[in-house]
């Protein structure tokens, strides 16, 4: 096939990216149609890319790119089902996300900027998901990263965004480090960079650190993919713009860590003590980030949250062995997960604040945003896995792939023996999995209700509580108009699959016949108790909602209703369980501290930093800079006691 | 062939101990002794003046002992660079930047302990070092090693590189001193050799 | 003649120079520790090169070389104190400390605001 | 005189040894050309400046760019294969310019060409005396383009001085309390370790017998065990005078006193020029001279390498927005920093016992030159009082300079775009991975993550929206405009094929 067409695909959206940054001050005019027309066409091509590439088919070209002196670099392509599959997806989601943006971010005077970041992030992603070659990899994930500090930060006028972008590059850097190392090592041991050449060696049980490499590439996957105990930045994330939580959050960089993992699968089966370690990580992200979806009053940290406990499903499909599950499930996250996200948005736009306690006592928010309400409920109901939408079948398809992993037959196809896979993995994903599975349902209801059933009890309820969460958006949306048509229209191309994706689940032939080529079948036993859960905890939520409402109808207080369902969890859960205070306690220097951090935020990259490595470099630059007096006596005292020095020390060794 | 050179300097058990001194050795010690006494004094005396003079007696008997050590040339050209042009030099520093006559109770810095403690704990490694090495060597002093002659054919048959690089150092060393000296809004420019009467001017300013 | 006499004699002499350097508080004085410590190296030089009796006399010509190099430096380094003086009005090497780098007085300043912020 | 004679030893006479056709020595002049041209582009501008009436003396700083650039044309025909001249009769030379010294005799001249283009404004501007400032950073050049080539530690030891010594002038030449104060720092810290060098010279000397780099190795490998203590004394001691130059800690403290008082080209010159001597002697004495002790001062180099690169950025992380001249200090402290990943390869060296992995230094010292020049040659165009606030909003009002800025500090943290500053922190890695220090590779990344913070912060701050009004863009003058875009050129050339200067990694230096 021709090679142009894929490698357009990350090209594309940068030179939008660099046209967009060069033009953007001087030509306003062009920035919408630099932003969209690139990153679409990047779209059309990738499925171009992935018809003409077909089911079952794989393709590898690479050119050297930088001679090393060890294992070598090149610029590889590597095509399979997984990527296609997977560009598609990004392409899809980008393209609406910017014309979205168009809309959303109307009168903002940085869009230029903004839209050239959304685009680079995206050929970033697109450069993550085809390279064929692990150090440009890399690039694409680093570049992501920074990518994702600048949109973080979009209103960085404010202190939360400015936290919040330098807490997400933080702690994804947190894991970076280790990363690096992982990478290195691998390529060291593999004594290669291309990740095919990797694979094999690994299949050929080739590597001698599989377990190291495997943990050290697992803290950047859990620092990208937000798992636990690296997930905090993602919640605080949501101060960015609202698309690009969408973009970033949902269904591109938090995705570069599954992928990865996906892809590396092979390295992963070497140990089964990494992926014992996953299986935890995935099962305490899971449940711990439900909880916390379930006492958030933010509408878009509900749905950050919701995000980690979905990345969760996905991790723990792959520590069951099961990359096909995985893929699956990050597909159709993608498309809903997004489709929510921009739902949010237009709820948001219209609601002026991100609170449900506030929606939920606002009249009418159903009668205006009409289009939100039955886009955002196709997406809560894939999101809470009910049948048919496109959640439940991938969903299922990671329960079933942990069912058969907790029976020691893991379906890890033809990447390694089944008994790869520990039969704890399977118990620990598979009982997690339900778990979540019922506070998902749970959670996605009282989402639902208190966003459009909410009851105006006095009229006046109307401005935002104060305290309520901070809303960033510049917003003028009038109440007299329907809000602008690129934003409501994306929601529905993004709704179609959500609502359909999940059948190609039921073709059993084809979606098997992209990927790994085993069945995606959900099994009998798992449907049954997936969607029974499911069911439950559509009906506790329920349950309480009417609860909570006949007690305000009876004059009482309104409360939440997660208030009365988790009881004296409900504190702990809306603070995240306390991880990011944990950390302040452990990384940070004590209580006082990390009030200061919040004070100086202007001082933050470099403070914060610091802490968060350790208070070591701070001292150290401390007594540096202490020593630093300006007496030149004192320096060449400093050089002659070192000279001195060196030659005692090197007189008594030899 | 540099092995050979290595041996060239005989680390055979010296010909004669340390207890029966040559005439030579003796007069060495005894200007080395100076040496040393001038060069504590000149950096201990509060007298910033005859710490400069100290220096004189120091580097002049430096000189005595290159002669000692049958390098002529260089002792020669150590009287007259370091006595003949350092020393004027450094006083001239020394009045130019109104350094007082008399003593001054502030010569030293707070610096001294340190001072004291590194330039002890250096004199205790590098004795040892030298000592432990040099304990059994001798130095053959027959033949002529520095004479004038000996110096030029050496210096230009095998160091004319180095050479030719320090008349670039030197002149750069002199167009820097005197652009540093010059004040800013002396846009004429110094004819060669007036460094003084720029230093002067300076001075007067 | 035993090696041992000039050798030690350099390296004390160098010591001495180290201790001046040190010590001193006029930078006039600080160079002159300086020329002490050169001319210790230039005895060691000479006293090498006659001891290895070296054909190419390396010794003598680096001794050659370093008292050039000592007396440029000493020229461009009484020009630079000169400066110092003229723009300073001092010589004291430890009164020109404006350059450092230990900003207290900063840190004090910035806790006041941070306080006044709060 | 009474002396006993040893029989056993030739006396020989230097008559014995000297060339009878001739007294002088031989000398190739398209080997020497580099160096040369420069030192007489910087006569013919010392003479020039005499003529030219005040209103042409611009012309000096074209005349000193067009030497540079024909010094820089005459490293052409030397790329063919090693030529030495100045040779002894006895063997060795006191010259030799083979890949390795033509690599750093392109980073000296080049870096020194980029200074003059940088400079052609700062000389108006700040009313610097101008054939003064050629002339001397002319010679600076020439030393230090002689510098690599040096064979012997006479000629090693003279060009570090004729490379340093015009600088204490050139640091001081703008003749305010801050130069002068900047010139004491710089010229007081030389001084001693050129002091404490020479004494190590001297011993070294003594153990080898011959102080040309290649007979020492043979001397030292050879020599009584009775001297070997002192030997290595005097090699580390002879370390410390270009360790000074490259600014390894503990001999970095003048570092960011001298780069804030000097005029901003001159500190960039430093940091770039400067620290390649050092860096070239370094790998001169130690890969060929001090060959035999590789494991000490490997060692050593390694304590210094980490010493280095951890205060340097634990230095930089903690400069704050508001200090005057905190951009130069900053840069001041990542330049400590980036020497100390320098001197990785060095280490690396000394633990491999060969000299391959010198070309990581060769490569790493090429990029870093390249780029931070352009660092220094943006924060000159900011000018002002260079505070690290100023850059706040440069982008709105300097969009160009802005990303320059920006994509140089990239470069020097190692992240993408700047992809070439990621390739040749990859390849300092492999260096240190490979000759098996694990643990200098551990400090390294912990360091390089450090690092990204200082480098990041900047690079947000050009970004983020202007504090007060924005004033109006102030037109760049065009040689300044030129050297940056020059500089940003080659960086993104760089970036787009890492191989031009990586190779240099698999080829033999020596």
């Amino acid at each position: 096939m021709n090679l142009a067409l894929p490698i357009l695909v990350p090209v594309l959206p940068a030179l939008g990216a660099a046209a967009g940054l060069a033009t953007g001050r001087r030509y306003p005019g062009l920035a919408r149609p630099l932003a969209v027309l690139p990153v679409a066409t990047a779209a059309v091509l990738a499925l171009v890319t992935a018809l003409q590439l077909g089911t079952g088919a794989t393709l590898d070209a690479a050119t050297r790119l930088a001679p090393t002196g060890g294992p070598e670099i090149s610029l590889a392509l590597h095509l399979d089902g997984f990527t296609s599959l997977i560009s598609v997806l990004v392409g899809l989601v980008a393209t609406c996300v910017q014309i979205y943006s168009t809309a959303y971010l109307k009168d903002d005077p940085r869009y230029p900027s903004y839209a050239a970041l959304v685009s680079l992030f995206t050929a970033a992603m697109f450069l993550v998901v085809y390279s064929g070659d692990l150090i440009v990899l890399l690039v694409g994930w680093e570049v992501m990263g920074i990518c994702s500090y600048f949109l973080i930060g979009h209103h960085w006028e404010t202190a939360d965004a400015r936290a919040a972008s330098l807490k997400a590059f933080l702690v994804t850097k947190l894991g970076d480090v280790p990363f690096l190392f992982g990478l290195f090592l691998l390529g060291a041991d593999a004594g290669t960079f291309r990740i095919g050449e990797v694979l094999r060696t690994a299949a050929d049980g080739g590597l001698h650190h599989p377990t190291l490499i495997a943990l050290l590439l697992l803290a950047g996957v859990a620092g990208k993919s937000a798992q636990f105990p690296l997930h905090t930045w993602l919640p605080d994330a949501m101060a960015g713009p609202t698309p690009v939580s969408a973009l970033i959050h949902a269904a591109t960089m938090v995705a570069a860590g599954i992928y990865l993992v996906a892809r590396l699968l092979p390295v992963f089966l070497q140990s089964s003590a990494a992926l014992v370690v996953l299986a935890v990580m995935a099962a305490v992200t899971m449940v711990g980030s439900a909880l916390c979806a379930l006492a958030q009053d933010d509408l878009k940290r509900v749905l950050a949250y919701s995000t980690v406990g979905q990345l969760g499903y996905m991790a723990g499909a792959l520590a069951s062995g099961d990359r096909q599950a995985a893929v699956f499930h990050l597909v159709s996250h993608g498309a809903f997960k997004a489709l929510l996200f921009l739902g949010a948005g237009v709820v948001i736009h219209a609601a002026h604040t991100n609170s449900l306690s506030a929606m939920a006592r606002m009249d009418g928010l159903r009668h205006r945003i009409q289009d939100a309400q039955w886009t955002m409920a196709i997406g809560l109901l894939a999101l809470a896995g009910v049948f048919p939408f496109s959640g439940f079948f991938s969903k299922e398809s990671v329960l079933t792939a942990a069912e058969h992993a907790a029976h020691g037959e893991a379906l890890t196809g033809s990447l390694g023996p089944a008994s790869a896979v520990p039969t704890a993995v399977g118990w620990t994903v598979l009982v997690a999995g339900l778990l979540t599975a019922l506070l998902t349902a749970a959670y996605a209801l009282r989402l639902w209700l208190a966003v459009f059933y909410g009851r105006s009890r006095n009229g006046k309820d109307l401005a935002p509580q104060a305290g309520a969460p901070y809303s960033p958006e510049i917003d003028e949306a009038d109440p007299a108009h329907l809000e602008p048509a690129a934003m409501r229209l994306t929601l529905w191309v993004l709704a179609v699959p959500a609502l359909a994706f999940g059948l190609a689940g039921l073709r059993t032939d084809w979606l098997p016949a992209l990927l790994d080529g085993e069945s995606l079948r959900v099994s009998f036993a798992t449907g049954v108790l997936g969607t029974g859960t499911a069911a439950a905890g559509v009906l506790i939520a329920w349950a309480a909602w009417r609860t909570v409402n006949a007690r305000a109808a009876a004059g009482q207080q309104p409360a939440d209703p997660a208030r009365l369902l988790l009881g004296p969890l409900y504190r702990p859960a809306q603070h995240g369980f306390g991880v990011d205070q944990l950390y302040s306690a452990v990384f940070v220097r004590p209580t006082e501290a990390a009030a200061r951090l919040v004070r100086f935020l202007d001082r933050a990259v470099v403070e914060t930093y610091v802490r968060g490595a350790g208070a070591a470099p701070g001292w150290l630059g401390r007594a540096v800079r202490f020593a630093q007096t300006g007496n030149a006596q004192g320096y060449l005292t400093a050089l002659l006691a070192g000279a001195v020095l060196l030659a005692v020390l090197v007189a008594v060794r030899s | 062939m540099s092995a050979l050179l290595a041996a060239a300097g005989s680390l055979e058990p010296a010909a004669r101990s340390y207890l029966s001194p040559t005439g030579q050795e003796i007069v060495f010690l005894l200007v080395g002794v100076l040496v040393l006494g001038a060069a504590v004094v000149s950096v201990t005396t509060r007298q910033l003046v005859h710490a400069a003079l100290w220096l004189v007696v120091a580097l002049g008997g430096l000189a005595v002992e290159f002669l000692l050590l049958t390098a002529e040339f260089v002792a020669w050209v150590q009287v007259l660079v370091y006595l003949g042009s350092v020393v004027v030099l450094v006083l001239f520093g020394l009045m130019l930047t109104r350094a007082p006559i008399g003593r001054s109770p502030d010569a030293d810095s707070g610096n001294r302990p340190a001072a004291l403690a590194v330039g002890v704990a250096s004199a205790a490694t590098l004795v040892t070092l030298v000592v432990d090495a040099f304990r059994s060597s001798w130095i053959d002093l027959s033949g002529p090693a520095g004479t004038t002659r000996l110096t030029g054919e050496f210096l230009f048959s095998h160091w004319v590189l180095p050479f030719e690089a320090l008349s670039v150092l030197l002149l750069a060393a002199l167009v820097g001193a005197i652009v540093l000296s010059r004040t800013k809004d002396d846009r004429a420019k110094p004819r060669p050799g007036n460094l003084r009467t720029a230093l002067t001017k300076s001075k007067e300013r | 003649m035993h090696l041992a006499y000039p050798a030690v004699l350099a390296v004390l002499l160098f010591s001495v120079g180290v201790y001046g350097v040190l010590a001193r508080r006029n930078v006039v004085l600080v160079l002159m520790s300086v020329e002490l410590m050169l001319n210790a190296v230039n005895l060691n030089l000479v006293a090498f090169d006659v001891w290895l009796r070296d054909t190419l006399h390396a010794g003598q010509a680096l001794t050659l070389f370093t008292i050039t190099v000592a007396a440029a430096e000493i020229g461009l380094g009484l020009a630079i104190v000169l400066l110092v003086y003229r723009t300073r009005r001092t010589a004291a090497v430890d009164e020109v400390t404006a350059l450092g780098d230990r900003h207290e007085a900063d840190d004090l300043a910035d806790a006041a605001k941070e306080q006044a912020a709060a | 005189m009474t002396t006993t004679h040893d029989l056993g030893q030739p006396v020989m006479t230097s008559l014995a040894v000297a060339d009878p056709g001739g007294l002088i020595q031989s000398v190739d002049w398209v080997a020497v050309a580099p160096p040369l041209i420069a030192a007489l582009a910087a006569l013919a501008v010392l003479v020039a400046d005499l003529f030219l009436p005040e209103a042409r003396k611009r012309l000096l700083g074209w005349l000193s760019a067009a030497g540079l650039l024909a010094a820089l044309a005459m490293l052409l025909p030397l790329l063919g294969g090693t030529r030495s001249t100045f040779c002894f009769t006895s063997g060795g030379c006191s010259y030799t310019a083979d890949h390795f010294a033509l690599a750093f005799q392109l980073l000296a001249l080049g870096g020194a060409l980029l200074t003059v283009l940088l400079s052609l404004h700062t000389v108006d501007a700040e009313k610097l005396p101008g054939g003064e400032y050629w002339f001397l950073l002319l010679s600076s050049a020439c030393g230090a383009a002689l510098l690599p080539a040096a064979r012997d530690l006479a000629t090693l030891v003279i060009a570090l001085e004729v490379a340093t010594l015009p600088a204490f002038a050139l640091v001081a030449l703008r003749r305010d309390g801050r130069g002068a104060e900047s010139a004491l720092k710089f010229f007081l810290s030389s001084v001693t370790a050129t002091a404490v060098m020479l004494l190590g010279v001297s011993f070294v000397y003594a153990a080898a017998g011959t102080i040309q780099l290649q007979g020492i190795a043979e001397g030292l490998a050879h020599a009584p065990a009775q001297l070997k203590p002192l030997a290595e004394a005097g090699a580390v001691l002879t370390l410390v005078g270009f360790a000074f130059k490259t600014a390894a800690v503990p001999f970095h403290f003048w570092v960011p006193d001298t780069y804030v008082g000097a005029p901003l080209p001159v500190a960039g010159y430093l940091s770039v020029v400067g620290k390649a001597a050092g860096l070239s002697g370094l790998a001169l004495v130690t890969t060929v001279a001090f060959r035999p002790y590789g494991h000490t001062w490997g060692l050593v180099l390694a304590v210094l390498a980490a010493l280095t690169m951890t205060v340097g950025n634990a230095a930089a992380l903690r400069q704050r927005a508001g200090t005057p001249h905190g951009a130069v200090r900053l840069l001041a402290w990542s330049s400590v920093g980036q020497a100390g990943y320098l001197l990785v390869p060095l280490a690396a060296a000394g633990y491999a016992g060969s000299a391959d992995p010198l070309g990581a230094t060769v490569a790493y010292a090429l990029i870093y030159g390249l780029v931070n020049l352009g660092a220094f040659g943006v924060v000159a165009l900011v000018g002002g009082s260079g505070r690290l606030e100023e850059f706040r909003g440069l982008a709105s009002r300097n969009r160009w300079a802005a990303f320059a800025l920006a994509f140089f500090l990239l470069c020097l943290a190692g992240l993408p775009p700047g992809v070439v500053g990621l390739f040749g922190k990859v390849v300092v890695f492999r260096a240190a991975v490979d000759a098996g220090l694990g643990w200098l590779a551990v400090v390294m990344a912990v360091n390089v993550v450090i690092a990204l913070a200082y480098y990041l912060k900047w690079t947000a701050l050009l970004f983020a929206p202007a504090a007060g009004p924005a004033a109006a863009p102030r037109r760049a003058p065009a040689p300044l405009s030129a050297a940056l875009g020059l500089a940003a050129c080659g960086a993104v050339v760089l970036s787009v094929a890492p191989q031009l200067v990586l190779q240099v990694v698999s080829g033999s230096l020596f």
